[in-house]
């Protein structure tokens, strides 16, 4: 596999950056990662799953963060589907043939955000299998208030940063966490841009593309990632390529086991532009800069309280405000429909779906909804799906 | 089907859930408010010292399991949008709504007043009282309780908890009921709770004798019924418990098993088993044939756990009420990790002299289910004994094979007996 | 307004349907239709084969069709105008068979579609079935097959089922499992089959449900709307649900995707035509 | 002689063993899994018995020293000829029962067409039937609903057409027939049709029919059955003759290979790893759950979607150079999926070769599930009759566990009927 490319030196064409995205997502044996951390002794990295951890403390801590989201549709899972019943999803299966098959023994340190009781019970799986690695649930707060899940979010933070401290051997300094505060502030605002940029002229920046180019950012220093965004968004808004009569919609319900690339692709090809998701949440969980004076950690734990997304894991305290980010995310980006793809036997995902999908209703917003699995084959069913939806807003709206 | 045979105790339990319902039902009348809250990690002491009736869904989704409504009510969520895949106690909750939400007496369930979402142990939880937010409006009160991810509670946790249950828990049920909170009412409930608890671990530790005068899963599930539901805390809980004890006490005596819905004692025990997972309630009576037709007596189970582990030592602690609480919702058993669970099970196989660990899975349960098949891999490492893993669900007829469950069984107990003959041969 | 031929065609699984209708505005005549069982051929060779002949029959010329529609899985098919999705097409189609109808249950080889349309045959919302298969038309197939059924007697015998035998399992292998015991047990294949309709219906009624349906005509589309037991089996589900939905086949059914398609052909013709003059 | 029998009684096929006290197997016999197990059983049972006779024969021949060296050409002629009388007489079953199907409203008007149809299609099929039968032949199936029903379905296609008349009425009174005739108690008379086959056959009748004849004198005893798989519960059998397929698969395995201690057994419908230990005691197993997908099964589906024999897919599949990969193992969508690679464009071979290698993927997680291969392992039941999926499983046996002894016994579909028979042996004899 390449080295990093020096995408600082290197202005390069989309086609060449989405390769180099590309060639990272689909290394299952995370060569890059390894590099970076053989290059200099003594650096650890730190694996997380979906769907939102605190980037910022392990980048503090000098770890590499890098993101676990399963073993897609190019993995064979043999032992992976020893661990579970065919009645649970495909992520903690594909992640565990990666553990099992030595594909992650380089990675030093583990964490399991909250998402689900499957991530939840990985997390002990885990411990037992590779109990020479550290590793930790992380529980994010789902009362809201400042003073009650505020304050105990702090405190999980604080802890977190102590697990860190211990792992690298290194205190992490208020300011450190300050500077990674800001970089992710950066990363934050240039992925926005570029899902601003796509609403606003999806041929241009295709979806395969951009969430390959998000999904590679998760594997490397987020330094690197914010100037391979730069260098995207200046190269996508230079080519010309050509518009077609699509529609528009927004895809949610994917935040945790991520769906096939063919399947992204064929959702475009029957007829539809993605003008916004929740795949791969991470880099957008928060919506907004974190502040970088003051405590870092109680300004991560605010941010967390106050400025992150609605998705099916957390809780929402007011019965009025369900699906209503999703509502006013689907106008931003002027979205025509919505599709709700959601994994197979995900219950947070599915749980969710019909009070969502009975929100958009209520907002006149048209929408369907389908499963998949992370290595569904037929795409068929999703063709002619997808492909119905796009018939209909284009003939009748 | 000829009528199950009942113990006494089980005709007690059964006036017991009878009168809640009938309480429940009448609220209209008696002007009482109702919450709904899940078994585990449900605050029933708090609520009773607001004088609040409990309301459980889960226990709702099992009568109508038992009683063989669950298979529609699941087809009606499902018509209303409800994927296949979900959790079937939700679905069995929403598909009851749909068709009238009629409580087992018959009387149509009032909406409940509040909410209680102690969200313990499994995330479903949470997802599940949105959807009755959605439908009921009515006040909903969030208690989050941690995981126990590292095998261990922390300060954290349990300031946390209890913030919450100033905050926000109770004075969410002071303006529900109009109720000032009185500690000292709670700390009454609390003090009766740990005098059942002492009982109820009594009875679950007699499976440790040979002949087992108890069944710890098919009879375990009757022993919890009351200091999981709506009794814990009450005085009649805690007569339940002494007759329960008797009775098992009599059978210790006499030198026999626990009796069968046939109405036999079951005492040939040629298997002993710890089952991990809920029952199968759909074919429960069936499922249980199963085990005693073979010989298979169950002496200890995860299952009746799931509502506080109180044969680990945790006892209710009128002292300590609020931190109390905060510790027996962070202890139960869905809320402890993989590794812990792994421990216990297999401090029972050894404990209890069991033949070996035998896990029913179930589709609904993430919770449970996810992680199970490592359980047994390391259960069966560390005790040397072989496991068994059965696939069921909890209230979903469709996923109820009763040839398939049967072979399964019946290859694990033939194993097992083969083995010892190999092992009488070799000696 | 002037008067074209338009064509549809429709690659199934089991099937490949092609009609061919003559319209000028509002005004539409039916003029030709045609199937053939796919049985291991190619789908597109047999599509070639059958539309030339229905042509020919005509007294057309390919070029003479002004609008070649495909649907199904029919995307590849090289002589098509234009392609638009089976559920676009079934409800157009069912609404020209039927106009009365406000729901379409497309029920194929592989799959089922509840599809709910408007008066003009226009996409409300749509469903389709997924993953286990044992209420598909393949695996009622595969089973009347070993109980030695013909085809067009399973309906019938499936109406004269007096005592039906439930098929719990989803697992269409294992349900085939679950038919054979019950063959072993001398249950007859009018209540065998009868059963399947009626998991079959139970399974199409909630179909329908989740899309919204709750009254009006339920128009059957594909080739097990031919089959009278399937067509009972479902008028008993929805009565049961109590729902006004009433059930109706049309010997036609098997040609709802094609003719959706000849007919969106043509309304896509017109458009991209008056957008043509437009532009001149 | 006492005879100890073990019926596995399987969801596609049902198989039987007849060992003798000693333990030695003296025939084995297969027949398809129908809805009358009894039958099933019975037939299983008969063919079984009928290669005990071969095995007495083969001893009585190797006492004529006129024959010495030709006794295996000599048995194989006999067995041909044997097995043309067995399907000429089951053809003429079938036609009679055809025939007299041929009624009610939708024959109306069409009987003697249709009669004239299937007597001519039943006049190529007998004609054509020796040419199954010479030395070499390659048969789509050895049983007699796929031998009969895959040459039907081409003949009668063809008649149909010179005919014109529908196909479809045809295949219909097909079916209903073949029903009829697969759930009679197997036709008696085994020893007359033997000795036909004697005179019918090429070799010099004079030298062996006397060993022969005194062969089949030999009075055959039921002494002991013990029934085992996956419909066991509907034998006809007392309890303590009945035992799980987990422990006959174990046993199978052990007295085929005394060193096996992880066994795989792919089934029709289900899939299981069993780990015995040394004296073929099963210490662990575990098998696929609910969903049937990637078991035996499966490759009937893609067989038959591809209009092939089951026994014709594994050498189709060796000749692939270019593995498709396939994710989906769920047997009913196979043959969508199988048309969805078609569709663009892969090749019947390659996709073929990823299904197998699908099966075996699924294969290689339940063994994961029942603790991993140990030294020897042994691979048992209909699939290991395909010799691509031997060939993906020995690659990834390699790859996961290393040098591992691996068996696979030309008789490995017989393994559970094995075991079986030898608790059958230990009943009695122990
Ligand atoms: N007369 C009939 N009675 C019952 N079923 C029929 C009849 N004709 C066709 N079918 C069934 O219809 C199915 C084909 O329907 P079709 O709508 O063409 O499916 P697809 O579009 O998937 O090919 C076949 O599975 C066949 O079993
Ligand atoms: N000659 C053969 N070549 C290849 N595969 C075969 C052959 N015979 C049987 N099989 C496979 O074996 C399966 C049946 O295996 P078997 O062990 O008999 O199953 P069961 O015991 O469940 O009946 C069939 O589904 C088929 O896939
Ligand atoms: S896909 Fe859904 S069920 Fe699976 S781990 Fe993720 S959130 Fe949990
Ligand atoms: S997932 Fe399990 S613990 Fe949660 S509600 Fe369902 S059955 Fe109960
Ligand atoms: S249960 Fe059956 S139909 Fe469903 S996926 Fe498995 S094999 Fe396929």
């Amino acid at each position: 596999m390449n080295a990093i490319v020096d995408t600082a030196t290197a202005p390069t064409s989309t086609a060449e950056i989405i390769a180099h995205c590309q060639a990272l997502f689909d290394d299952l044996n995370f060569t890059a990662a390894r590099a970076w951390k053989n290059a200099v002794p003594g650096r650890k990295v730190v694996g997380f799953l979906p769907v939102y951890a605190p980037l910022e403390l392990i980048h503090a801590a000098g770890c590499l963060p890098l993101g676990l989201f399963g073993g897609g549709d190019r993995m064979e899972v043999i032992h992976g589907d020893a661990y579970y019943q065919s009645y649970i999803c495909r992520i903690p299966r594909s992640t565990v043939e990666l553990g099992v098959t030595g594909r992650l023994d380089f990675v030093d340190g583990m964490i399991f955000p909250f998402v689900c009781d499957v991530i939840r019970n990985l997390s002990g799986m885990w411990k037992i299998m590779f109990p020479n690695v550290w590793s930790k649930f992380f529980d994010t707060p789902q009362n809201f208030d400042p003073e009650i899940g505020g304050r105990y979010y702090a405190a999980e933070l604080q802890e977190l940063r102590e697990g860190l401290q211990a792992l690298t051997g290194r205190t992490i300094s208020d300011d450190d966490i300050r500077r990674s505060i800001a970089l992710y502030n950066d990363n934050r605002r240039l992925v926005r841009a570029v899902y601003d940029f796509r609403a606003r002229t999806p041929w241009k920046a295709p979806t395969s593309e951009v969430y390959l180019l998000m999904r590679a950012g998760l594997m490397m220093e987020v330094e690197e990632h914010n100037r391979l965004l730069s260098a995207y968004l200046a190269a996508a808004e230079a080519e010309d390529r050509p518009k077609r009569d699509n529609v528009r919609i927004a895809v949610y319900g994917s935040f945790c086991e991520q769906p096939p690339l063919n399947l992204i692709k064929s959702v475009e090809m029957a007829g539809c532009y993605v003008v916004e998701d929740d795949y791969a949440l991470v880099n957008r969980f928060l919506t907004e800069d974190v502040p970088v004076e003051g405590d870092p950690i109680a300004a991560l734990a605010r941010a967390y309280i106050e400025t992150s997304v609605e998705t099916s894991c957390k809780y929402v305290p007011r019965e009025e405000d369900k699906g209503k980010f999703h509502i006013e995310q689907v106008k931003k980006a002027r979205a025509e429909g919505v599709i709700y793809a959601t994994p197979s036997f995900c219950d947070p995902a599915l749980l969710d779906r019909p009070m969502i999908c009975r929100r958009l209703t209520e907002a006149g917003i048209p929408h369907i909804a389908f499963k998949y699995a992370e290595n569904s084959g037929q795409m068929q069913p999703i063709r002619e799906q997808a492909g119905t939806f796009a018939d209909s807003l284009k003939l009748w709206s | 089907m000829s009528e199950a045979v009942k113990e006494p105790s089980m005709l007690l339990q059964k006036e017991m859930i009878a009168k809640n319902y009938d309480a429940i039902t009448s609220k209209h009348q008696s002007g009482r408010k109702v919450s709904s809250t899940f078994v585990p990690g449900n605050l029933n002491e708090l609520l009773a010292s607001f004088g609040i009736l409990n309301n459980l869904p889960e226990i709702n989704a099992i009568q109508n399991g038992m009683r063989k409504l669950s298979g529609d009510y699941i087809l009606e969520a499902e018509k209303s949008g409800h994927s296949e895949d979900v959790c079937t106690y939700v679905k069995a909750d929403i598909g009851m709504m749909g068709k009238g939400n009629i409580a087992p007496n018959g009387k149509p369930f009032p909406d409940p007043d509040v909410l209680l979402l102690s969200y313990t142990g499994c995330y479903t939880f949470m997802k599940w009282f949105e959807l009755l937010r959605e439908e009921y409006k009515c006040p909903t009160l969030m208690l989050h309780v941690p995981y126990e991810g590292d095998g261990h509670s922390t300060k954290n946790m349990r300031d946390y908890i209890v913030s919450q249950l100033k905050e926000v828990i109770i004075p969410g049920l002071e303006q529900v009921s109009g109720v000032k909170f009185d500690i000292d009412r709670l700390r009454e409930a609390l003090r009766n709770s740990a005098k059942a608890e002492d009982d109820l671990v009594w009875v679950l530790e007699q499976g440790k004798r040979t002949p087992s005068p108890i069944d710890a899963y098919f009879g375990g599930v009757y022993y919890i019924g009351p200091i999981f539901t709506a009794f814990r805390g009450t005085p009649e809980a805690i007569a339940y418990y002494q007759a329960l004890r008797k009775e098992v006490q009599a059978r210790i005596d006499a030198g026999v098993g626990p009796v069968t819905p046939d109405g036999s004692n079951f005492s040939d025990q040629k298997y002993r088993l710890v089952v991990e997972g809920p029952p199968n309630w759909t074919s429960f009576r069936d499922f249980w044939k199963m085990f005693y037709d073979e010989g298979a007596v169950v002496v200890a189970s995860s299952y009746t756990k799931v509502g506080g582990m109180y044969d680990l030592g945790f006892r209710h602690d009128p002292d300590h009420p609020l931190e109390s609480l905060a510790d027996y919702c962070l202890g139960c058993y869905t809320n402890r990790n993989l590794p812990t669970r792994v421990d216990i099970l297999t401090k029972y196989v050894e404990d209890y002299q069991a033949d070996g660990l035998l896990i029913n899975s179930i589709k609904s349960c993430n919770s449970f289910s996810a992680g199970q098949l490592m359980i047994m891999k390391e259960v069966e490492r560390r005790t040397s004994k072989p496991g068994a893993f059965i696939e069921t669900d909890l209230v979903d007829p469709r996923y109820f094979s009763a040839a398939n469950v049967k072979n399964r069984l019946e290859s694990y107990f033939q194993m097992i007996e083969q083995k010892r003959r190999g092992a009488a041969r070799a000696a | 307004m002037t008067e074209i031929v338009t064509a549809g065609i429709d690659i199934g699984s089991g099937c490949v349907k092609t009609v061919l209708f003559r319209v000028n505005g509002d005004h539409v005549e039916w003029l030709d239709k045609e199937t053939a069982r796919i049985r291991n051929r190619d789908p597109f060779q047999l599509a070639d084969e059958i539309y030339d002949a229905m042509l020919k029959r005509a007294g057309l010329a390919r070029s003479e069709v002004a609008y070649a529609a495909s649907t199904g899985d029919a995307e590849a098919l090289r002589f098509a105008t234009g392609h638009f999705y089976s559920m676009t097409t079934h409800g157009r189609g069912a609404v020209f068979l039927n106009p009365d109808a406000r729901a379409v249950l497309d029920i194929g080889a592989l799959n089922g579609r509840a599809i709910k349309v408007d008066g003009s045959g226009k996409v409300l919302s749509y469903k389709m079935t997924s993953q286990c298969a044992s209420g598909s038309g393949q695996f009622l197939e595969n089973i009347a097959r070993y109980l030695g059924i013909a085809q067009d007697e399973i309906g019938t015998l499936s109406q004269a089922a007096d005592n039906p035998e439930k098929v719990s399992s989803i697992c269409a292998v294992l349900a085939e499992t679950d038919v054979i015991n019950m063959v072993s047990r001398g249950i007859s294949a009018s209540n065998i089959l009868k059963g399947i309709h009626v998991s079959m219906a139970a399974r199409l009624a909630k179909l329908l449900k989740s899309i919204g349906a709750r009254d009006g005509m339920v128009q059957m589309t594909g080739g097990l709307a031919l089959d009278v037991g399937l067509v009972d089996a479902l008028g008993e589900a929805l009565a049961q649900e109590k729902v006004s939905l009433v059930a109706a086949s049309h010997p036609d059914a098997i040609y709802a995707g094609a003719i959706g398609a000849a007919l969106w052909g043509a309304f896509r013709h017109e458009k991209l035509s008056r957008l043509e003059v437009l532009a001149a | 002689m006492r005879c100890f029998i073990g019926i596995d009684l399987g969801s596609t096929t049902t198989k039987a063993v007849v060992m003798d006290e000693n333990l030695d197997v003296l025939g084995r016999g297969i027949t398809n899994s129908r809805s009358n197990y009894d039958t099933a059983a019975a037939v299983s049972k008969q063919e079984a018995l009928i290669d005990t006779r071969l095995t007495l024969f083969r001893r009585a021949l190797a006492s004529v020293p006129s024959v010495a060296g030709e006794v295996d050409t000599i048995l194989a002629d006999l067995e041909r000829n044997f097995r043309h009388i067995q399907f000429l007489e089951q053809l003429e079953d079938l036609e009679r029962t055809a025939i007299a199907n041929i009624k009610g409203p939708r024959f109306a008007g069409r009987e003697r067409a249709v009669v004239d149809v299937l007597e001519e299609t039943f006049r190529r099929l007998r004609a054509q039937s020796a040419a199954l039968f010479i030395p070499g032949a390659r048969r789509k199936s050895d049983f007699f609903r796929d031998l009969a029903g895959s040459d039907f379905m081409h003949v009668g296609e063809t008649v149909c057409r010179e005919a014109g008349l529908g196909f479809d009425v045809i295949l219909n009174v097909y079916d209903k027939s073949i029903l009829e005739v697969e759930n009679r108690p197997p036709a008696g008379d085994m020893e007359g049709k033997f000795i036909r086959a004697l005179e019918k056959g090429t070799m010099d009748a004079g030298a062996i029919a006397e060993p022969v004849r005194a062969a089949l004198a030999i009075p055959l005893e039921e002494t002991y059955v013990v029934g085992t798989g996956y419909g066991r519960v509907r034998l006809p059998f007392p309890k303590e003759h009945i035992r799980s397929e987990i422990l006959c698969h174990g046993l199978g395995a052990h007295m085929m290979y005394p060193g096996t201690r992880t066994v795989l057994d792919i089934g029709g419908q289900d899939t299981k790893g069993i780990q015995v230990d040394a004296a073929g005691i099963v210490e662990n197993f575990q098998m696929n759950d609910r969903c049937a997908a990637g078991c035996g099964r499966y490759l009937g589906y893609i067989a038959d979607e591809m209009n092939m024999g089951l026994h014709e897919l594994g050498p189709l599949a060796m000749a692939s150079t270019k593995q498709v990969r396939i994710n989906s193992t769920c047997t009913v969508f196979a043959g969508a999926e199988l048309r969805d690679r078609l569709a663009l464009g892969e090749k019947r071979e390659d996709i073929l070769a990823g299904l197998h290698r699908a099966i075996i993927l699924r294969a290689m997680s339940i063994l994961s599930r029942a603790g991993g291969v140990k030294d020897q392992f042994t691979f048992t039941g209909g699939v290991a009759k395909n010799e691509a999926a031997v060939r993906e499983l020995r690659k990834l046996i390699k790859e996961n566990y290393g040098d591992v002894e691996i068996n696979i016994n030309p008789d490995s579909i017989y393994t559970g009927a094995l075991g079986a028979a030898t608790f059958a042996v230990r009943a009695v004899v122990n």
